[in-house]
């Protein structure tokens, strides 16, 4: 299908325009209308990868307005450009989503109930601009829809409590900054290069040798700060646990997967496919500083993520340390840092999407997320507990689930780059997750009190009535999003390969040290 | 012949407003600075169609002064509103209390 | 030149009013000097050639921003806290 | 350990093994609580399935092939593939077999006691099953990773099956331990292997790759070993051996599992397989760093004696016996040289063999009496001669008189020890043995000579019969081994 | 702190400073922006391939429609979110107001605006329509057509308002814009062409390809000036009323 | 970077070097022009000097509208280089601005005046320039 990109976001726009109108006159017809954009959007990205891997090139470009290249300068309308990178992150973007929607029934109507037709306009505004950023091929189209992400993400979050509008607003100073910054380094951008079009600003940096001018030095410092902040990297990550765990199930649910992660792989597209591998690198300062900083990062995020007592707050301090793993893989330059990081952000959106589909139903059926009111769960909802177990190895890193692979590369990665620190930093990670989620285990699986106490009598029961042992499952529109995503998970980890390959020809096109040995 | 006198009119104005800066700034009401503000903004008009002389396209920058004749004193009414036609919630308390009683 | 003189005025303004609004507390004050602000930024678009978004900028700043800057107000504490 | 001429061929049996187990699952918790004869048949069932595909590639061993399975491609060059030479069939003979004793022994063991979530041991012990034939028959050094993890994880519900403190800090101990070396030093190595053994290009495979760290600097070299050997700390070297006790927490056929069968036995089969098959006995013995092991496992040896001397809990006592058995193994590893790594394979299966003898006594004890140490149990030999007899086989099996399978072993580590010139191993063998000697016949001693301390204790009947059959088996194993020694030898390659 | 909080504000202007040592003369025609072949072409061609006498709305509504698209969706998105939010947190408040309106409208307010309106719409309307020659266009008309719905509900009341623009109606008339815009762009595919490619619709209207270029941008525009009229005046009304819809400034 | 270089506009440039005499309808804008520019120095100047809202209202509201209405009519006439059609729609145009200018202006000067009196504003009296500190207020 020859338009398919195009289709990939004129199903949720259209989705969306669709909900804000019908929705007035009747509110159930938003779920339905979200479902099917979000399944018409993937099978349209489907569609786009097998396009892009028919081509010869392996990218995809896709001219609006009818500008094509062969007739006009490239640039002069605004281009969509898949390549491999893109359109895997787009996939993950819209099966996320997909999943999501099925998942939203329930926790929409009564979490935000009467809203229902402004949440999915926004739910479905929100993808559309995630799958576009993963695929534009212009900077300043990726700062507008940088902007249509976040707005609605703003919205999405303080639709529900008092406690997360209050949250957001940090959230909204920090995005705008960030992006404010974005959008000054594109400008300077333009100034040296005269064109907007990524493939066109690389050209012209390759071709005029503007490496060393201050003025695009200066950008990529800008472009690149504006998207540490929008990806919550360290130092700039104070808006994330507040914002994530005070938001509703279902914004938490489709936030938090995927808005760090495409925006981290907007900067491994800026520093790959705009600045060039040449020109990112060759400055000292950011090889040298940022791994520094990712170790400070992944170090006080596991941390903070220790002291949580609560799910979903834990989950997000969780998001800011794999946030500091994909960042030091990128920047510890090499070859397998890259797959690692690439490979890291799909996983990464798998089961973080599955343990905040898992805390969703928690909070539905135990009222809480906090650690205390856990216990015996899994003899309440195995399936559920199972979902959210298979999420939290990935975490940890065991094998065979995706996680295990992403965290094998970006090991190796340090290793190639002899990166001890990173290394140690990883570790260190691993072992506070290891704490974190057999801490929860514990009280999940096992019924014990805070104070260690049995709360069974070891014989039989676990010290729960009979009420409480019976199987309550929660409804089966939330779970079986989960159990997909569980399963995901688990065929993203055990067909690795077949992802890693495609990421290989990616990255084939680009000049990256391999490591020759040290012995 | 008329740039020249153009650009002297526009620098006289921006000269001038420099005192209605320092209105808006020192106060001491918020009147005071939302008049200096109005002055501002029909001074704005005078200088976008000065520009317009300047770029000899005085045609196209007089839709900007219209859409500023038109729309400049909204901010005004909005400030005259917010401060004439509120009282505080103590007072609207006591008016209620003295309808219950009245009635 | 005289774009140029103009242009001097309008930035050195630019600052003064900008400095301005970071400075009073009263928020009522601080949207009040916006509203001058943007006077002066359409003046700067129009001054440098950039019509529309000096046109843009004039509806905007002249008709919207103020106005809803201030219905925010209404509803909150007019004394900023910093 | 395989010889280079056999053939190969493609089968699907070595994948059966590993995934009955998995599949019975399904149906353990199916039937659930509710129907607890079903459950215990499903586990019975998978349990025999295991052993009879296991066993049926016995014969095809010994006629010189090797069986494969590709199951999937996990990295560009590195497979997850099962392949079955004579050490993992060994290995795999042994827990197989063992684990049909140990479900009929738990069968016996959780409902005397009336345990609480049965379901939940039953599945798990037969995950943690899978997960050792997937060590057993691991074909290269992520495969057996790969399973080592699952082995962790699937044991932890197991060690904390009694869902008391005690059973919890005994849980984070084993989690943390185990979690730790193996994500934090294991996997450095492994992506040290595979970063630098040719760029990515070697699939670390048992059988293709062996000796090819030799291209690796001596530093390099010595480095990697240590990370290897105290990455899997399962394998309980000294310093890294403490979540073992700790770990007895477990019910009986649990301990039984972790300290006969699975998961100790894992970690040194692991280990082995590192020594022999990834740097081959060539590179090892060039190797400077390598004495410094065969110190450390010495000193494992003696030390963990001595502290089982000291140790009145029963269950401590054989676990600390264990750790010191499972030095013999890596000192026969370290000690590279084919009689040594022999020696450790063999002792493998019969320390198993012995050890789970032990260990299904004292759970015997405990389901008949209550006891658990052993200052309480004089006496008792008159009322349970069976379980105190098959007790005192398996201290005869462990500390290594003929006729009975310990001996085997302790002859090849002793041979090996000579073969590669350390005489003085041959006299840390012999120290050891008598310490052997020391903490563990006095248990079966004060059994059977010393008169109770009062006899107002209620009437002790011998236990049930579901864990009396077992461990009398076991014992019986204990013979049967010595003298089954021959094929054995032959199978792990000894002979030629 | 509050000194703190200059230190990055210092870092970001120096870093702007300094990267303006590097920058091309002021209005140099040598500027690469000014000699790329996309400036280049967009000076020599508008003309040639959409017959809008201005540039910057060729370049807005056609070269970068894509772009200009999703800036409307990003006004949409903040009337939805501001509604989301505010909806039904009457009883909840933020914060406490400090004050209530209590007041007649003013006579010479009502009757100032009362004349003005319609000359407001009137050149709204103007500068919607005339946005291909000069300066304007639906952003632009949409905002001063908002600011008239919102210069009633200041001289009179919200309420009175509301009754002449109901808020169901901004939501369907947000919507509708960006249907109209998107709509065209999708009209234009399935003509045989690329999203927004507007000149296929010569294929069913009868104007040359370039001349449908002009019009379509025409109905874009005013796509863009729905969605902005609309939005405008529910952000007005949703903000000054905290959602309640009544009471406001 | 001389003055010179930062005029970019060549339209600017050209009409900067073709010097031509005024028109007497030009001439008689200038003269409009100046006399409004005249009207805004006392609107500066009350602006600064008045002591109270009320007074600096009076300079302000007057002295702003009608200096605006003055200088835009001029600027009308300036415009008008010849007498073509345009050149009247231009300057409609511009009176249309003055127009409105002279509709709103008073109207934001009634609503700010009355806003100040209703919020109890007291207008100065003689007993207030007594006082020493009144000045400053």
């Amino acid at each position: 299908m020859e338009n398919s990109i195009a289709w990939i976001f004129i199903f949720p726009l259209f989705g969306s325009v669709a909900c804000a109108i019908l929705g007035i006159s009747n509110r159930k017809i938003c779920y339905p209308i979200a479902v099917l954009s979000m399944a018409g959007s993937l099978w349209a990205g489907i569609e786009t990868l097998r396009q892009v891997l028919s081509v010869n090139d392996h990218t995809v470009s896709y001219l609006f307005g009818g500008w094509t290249l062969d007739a006009y300068p490239r640039g002069v309308g605004i281009e969509f450009h898949a390549d491999i990178l893109g359109i895997l992150i787009t996939l993950v973007v819209l099966g996320v989503g997909l999943l999501v929607s099925l998942y939203s029934k329930l926790p929409v109507e009564e979490e935000t109930p009467g809203k229902e037709p402004l949440f999915y306009t926004l739910f479905l505004l929100q993808v559309t601009g995630l799958a576009g950023i993963c695929l534009t091929g212009d900077a300043f189209n990726l700062y507008v829809l940088i902007e249509v992400a976040a707005l609605t993400g703003y919205g999405l979050i303080a639709i529900g409590s008092n406690r997360a509008a209050a949250a957001t607003f940090n959230y909204l100073i920090l995005g705008t900054i960030g992006a404010s910054l974005y959008l000054l380094g594109v400008g300077y951008i333009y100034i040296k290069t005269g064109t907007l079009n990524m493939v066109g600003i690389h050209d012209i940096i390759v071709a005029e040798g503007l490496a060393d001018s201050a003025t695009m030095q200066v950008a990529f410092v800008l472009v690149g700060v504006g998207i540490l902040i929008k990806m919550a990297f360290f130092p700039f990550h104070a808006w994330l646990p507040n914002a994530y765990s005070n938001a509703p199930t279902t914004t938490s649910c489709l936030l938090a997967p995927v808005v760090t992660k495409v925006m981290i792989y907007v900067m491994i597209r800026m520093v790959l496919s705009v600045f060039g591998v040449e020109f990112s690198f060759e400055s000292t300062l950011w090889t040298d500083v940022l791994p520094w900083l990712v170790v400070v990062a992944i170090v006080c995020a596991a941390v903070m993520a220790l002291a949580q007592r609560e799910i979903k707050r834990m989950l997000s301090y969780l998001i800011v340390a794999e946030v500091g793993y994909m960042v030091g893989g990128v920047w510890i330059y090499n070859y397998y840092g890259l797959i690692g990081s690439i490979f890291h952000v799909i996983s990464d959106a798998c089961m973080t999407l599955c343990l905040f589909l898992g805390a969703g139903l928690i909070l539905r059926k135990a009222k809480t997320t906090h650690f205390d009111g856990l216990r015996g769960l899994f003899t309440k909802m195995p399936l559920t507990m199972t979902g959210f177990f298979i999420g939290g190895f990935s975490i940890i890193g065991l094998p065979p689930t995706c996680g295990f692979f992403s965290k094998w590369y970006l090991i190796t990665g340090g290793m190639v780059s002899q990166r001890w620190e990173y290394m140690i930093v990883l570790m260190f990670s691993t072992m506070v997750m290891v704490v974190l989620f057999f801490r929860m285990i514990e009280r999940i699986h096992l019924a014990v009190s805070e104070s260690g106490e049995n709360l069974g009598h070891g014989h039989g029961d676990l010290g729960l009535t009979d009420q409480q042992t019976r199987f309550d499952e929660g409804p089966l529109s939330m779970l079986i999003p989960l159990l997909l995503a569980s399963a995901v998970v688990l065929v993203v980890g055990i067909y690795n390969q077949e992802v890693v390959s495609l990421i290989e020809v990616f990255l084939s096109d680009f000049n990256l040290p391999r490591g020759e040995g040290i012995k | 012949m008329t740039e020249y006198f153009a650009i002297f009119m526009g620098v006289a104005l921006f000269i001038l407003m420099i005192p209605v800066i320092y209105r808006i700034g020192a106060g001491p009401t918020p009147f005071d600075r939302m008049l200096a503000v109005n002055v501002i903004g029909t001074k704005t008009a005078v200088l976008l169609v000065i520009i317009g002389t300047l770029f000899d396209r005085v045609d196209m920058f007089v839709d900007f002064a219209i859409a500023y004749a038109l729309l400049n004193f909204v901010s005004a009414i909005v400030v005259s509103r917010y401060l004439n036609r509120t009282i505080s919630l103590d007072e609207m308390e006591a008016k209620e209390n003295a309808k219950k009683i009245k009635s | 030149m005289g774009l140029a003189l103009f242009n001097t005025f309008i930035l050195l303004l630019l600052v003064v009013a900008a400095l301005l609004a970071l400075r009073v507390k009263d928020l009522l004050t601080a949207s009040v000097v916006f509203a001058v602000y943007s006077f002066l930024m359409c003046l700067l678009w129009a001054e440098m050639g950039a019509v529309d978004v000096a046109f843009t900028e004039a509806t905007v700043g002249a008709g919207i921003s103020t106005v809803v800057l201030i219905a925010t107000i209404f509803n909150l504490k007019r004394k900023s806290s910093d | 350990m395989s010889t280079p001429e056999v053939t190969v061929i493609q089968d699907i049996r070595p994948l059966i093994a590993f995934v009955a187990p998995l599949l019975g699952v399904i149906g353990i918790v199916w039937a659930g609580e509710k129907r607890k004869n079903l459950r215990e048949t499903f586990t019975f069932l998978v349990a025999s399935i295991q052993a009879t595909v296991v066993l049926s590639m016995v014969p095809l061993l010994l006629s010189g092939t090797i069986v494969e399975f590709h199951v999937w491609q996990m990295f560009t060059h590195v497979p997850l593939l099962l392949r079955v030479d004579g050490f993992g069939l060994l290995f795999a003979c042994v827990a197989s077999l063992l684990w049909i004793a140990t479900t009929v022994y738990s069968i016996g063991y959780m409902r005397g006691l009336h345990e609480h979530a049965q379901t939940r041991f039953y599945a798990f012990f037969a995950i943690s099953l899978s997960a050792t034939i997937g060590v057993a028959f691991s074909a290269n050094l992520l495969t057996i990773y790969f399973f080592y993890e699952m082995l962790s994880v699937s044991t932890f519900p197991l060690v904390t099956h009694m869902q008391d403190k005690e059973a919890r800090t005994g849980g984070r101990t084993y989690l943390g331990y185990l979690l730790f070396t193996s994500l934090c030093i294991l996997l450095p190595a492994l992506s040290w292997c595979y970063v630098w053994l040719d760029g990515g290009n070697v699939a670390m495979d048992f059988l293709a790759d062996t000796g090819k760290v030799g291209s690796f600097s001596e530093t390099t070299q010595i480095i990697l070993l240590i990370l290897f050997t105290f990455g899997f700390a399962k394998a309980g070297i000294m310093p890294l051996h403490s979540w073992l006790p700790g770990a007895m927490v477990a019910p009986t056929p649990v301990s039984a599992l972790l300290h006969a069968v699975a998961v100790v036995k894992v970690g040194v089969f692991c280990v082995v397989r590192v020594y022999s098959d990834i740097f081959g006995t060539e590179v090892l013995q060039q190797l400077d760093g390598e004495d410094w092991m065969i110190g450390i496992a010495c000193a494992t040896i003696l030390i963990s004696s001595l502290i089982a001397l000291s140790q009145d809990n029963l269950k401590r006592r054989l676990a600390f016996s264990t750790i010191g058995q499972l030095g013999y193994v890596i000192l026969g590893a370290t000690l590279a040289t084919q009689q040594g790594i022999g020696g450790s394979v063999l002792h493998i299966a019969m320390h198993a063999c012995g050890k789970i003898t032990l260990f299904f006594c004292a759970g015997a004890i405990f389901v008949a009496t209550g006891k658990k140490y052993v200052s309480e149990l004089r006496g008792l030999g008159r009322k349970m001669p069976v379980t105190m007899g098959a007790f005192m086989i398996g201290s005869l099996s462990v500390i290594g008189l003929p006729p009975l399978g310990g001996f085997v072993s302790k002859w090849y580590l002793a041979l090996g020890a000579l073969d590669r010139g350390a005489t003085w191993v041959v006299f840390v063998l012999l120290i050891s043995s008598l310490l052997n000697v020391f903490y563990l016949l006095p248990v079966a001693v004060t059994a059977f000579f010393r008169n109770p301390a009062d006899d107002s204790e209620p009437e002790i009947k011998e236990a049930p019969m579901a864990c009396v059959i077992p461990l009398s088996i076991t014992a019986i194993g204990c013979f049967v081994l010595f003298f089954i020694a021959g094929p054995l030898v032959s199978m792990v390659g000894l002979t030629d | 702190m509050k000194l703190l909080s200059y230190i990055p504000v210092l870092v970001v202007g120096v870093l702007l400073l300094y990267a303006a040592k590097d920058f091309p003369e002021w209005g140099s025609p040598d500027a690469p922006a000014s000699k790329s072949p996309v400036s280049s072409h967009f000076i020599a061609n508008t003309g040639v391939d959409t017959e809008v006498p201005n540039m910057v709305t060729a370049v807005l509504a056609d070269y970068r429609g894509f772009d200009t698209m999703f800036e409307t969706v990003v006004v949409f998105i903040a009337g939805m979110a501001v509604l989301a939010i505010l909806k039904n947190s009457g009883r909840k408040k933020l914060v406490k107001r400090e004050f209530e309106v209590d007041a007649e409208p003013d006579l010479i307010v009502t009757n100032t605006v009362r004349l003005l309106v319609p000359v407001i719409q009137i050149f709204a309307f103007y500068v919607l329509a005339h946005g291909h020659v000069s300066p304007g266009g639906g952003f632009q008309g949409g905002v001063l057509m908002g600011a008239s719905f919102i210069l009633v509900a200041l001289s009179w009341d919200l309420e009175t308002a509301l009754i002449r623009f109901p808020l169901n109606w901004t939501t369907i008339l947000g919507g509708l814009g960006i249907f109209l815009y998107a709509g065209i762009g999708l009209l234009s595919m399935f003509l045989g062409g690329e999203f927004l490619d507007y000149s296929e619709l010569a294929n069913i209207f009868p104007v040359s390809r370039e001349m449908a270029r002009y019009h379509a941008m025409l109905g874009v525009e005013i796509g863009v000036g729905l969605t902005v009229t609309a939005i405008m005046f529910s952000l007005y009304a949703n903000l000054s009323t905290e959602g309640r819809l009544q009471r406001g400034l | 970077m001389s003055l010179d270089q930062t005029i970019f506009i060549p339209v600017l440039a050209e009409s900067l070097h073709t010097t031509t005499s005024p028109t007497p309808l030009q001439f008689f804008g200038i003269l409009l022009s100046l006399l409004g520019l005249f009207f805004f120095v006392g609107t500066a100047v009350g602006m600064i000097r008045f002591p109270d809202f009320y007074t600096r209202m009076h300079a302000a509201g007057k002295g702003d509208t009608l200096s605006t209405m003055l200088m835009l009519s001029g600027f009308g006439l300036v415009s008008m280089e010849d007498l073509s059609m345009g050149s009247w729609l231009l300057f409609f145009k511009i009176m249309g601005v003055v127009l409105f200018i002279f509709i709103t202006c008073p109207t934001s000067s009634h609503a700010l005046m009355r806003a100040a009196f209703e919020d109890d504003e007291m207008p100065m009296t003689e007993k207030d320039l007594k006082k020493p500190s009144a000045k400053k207020k």
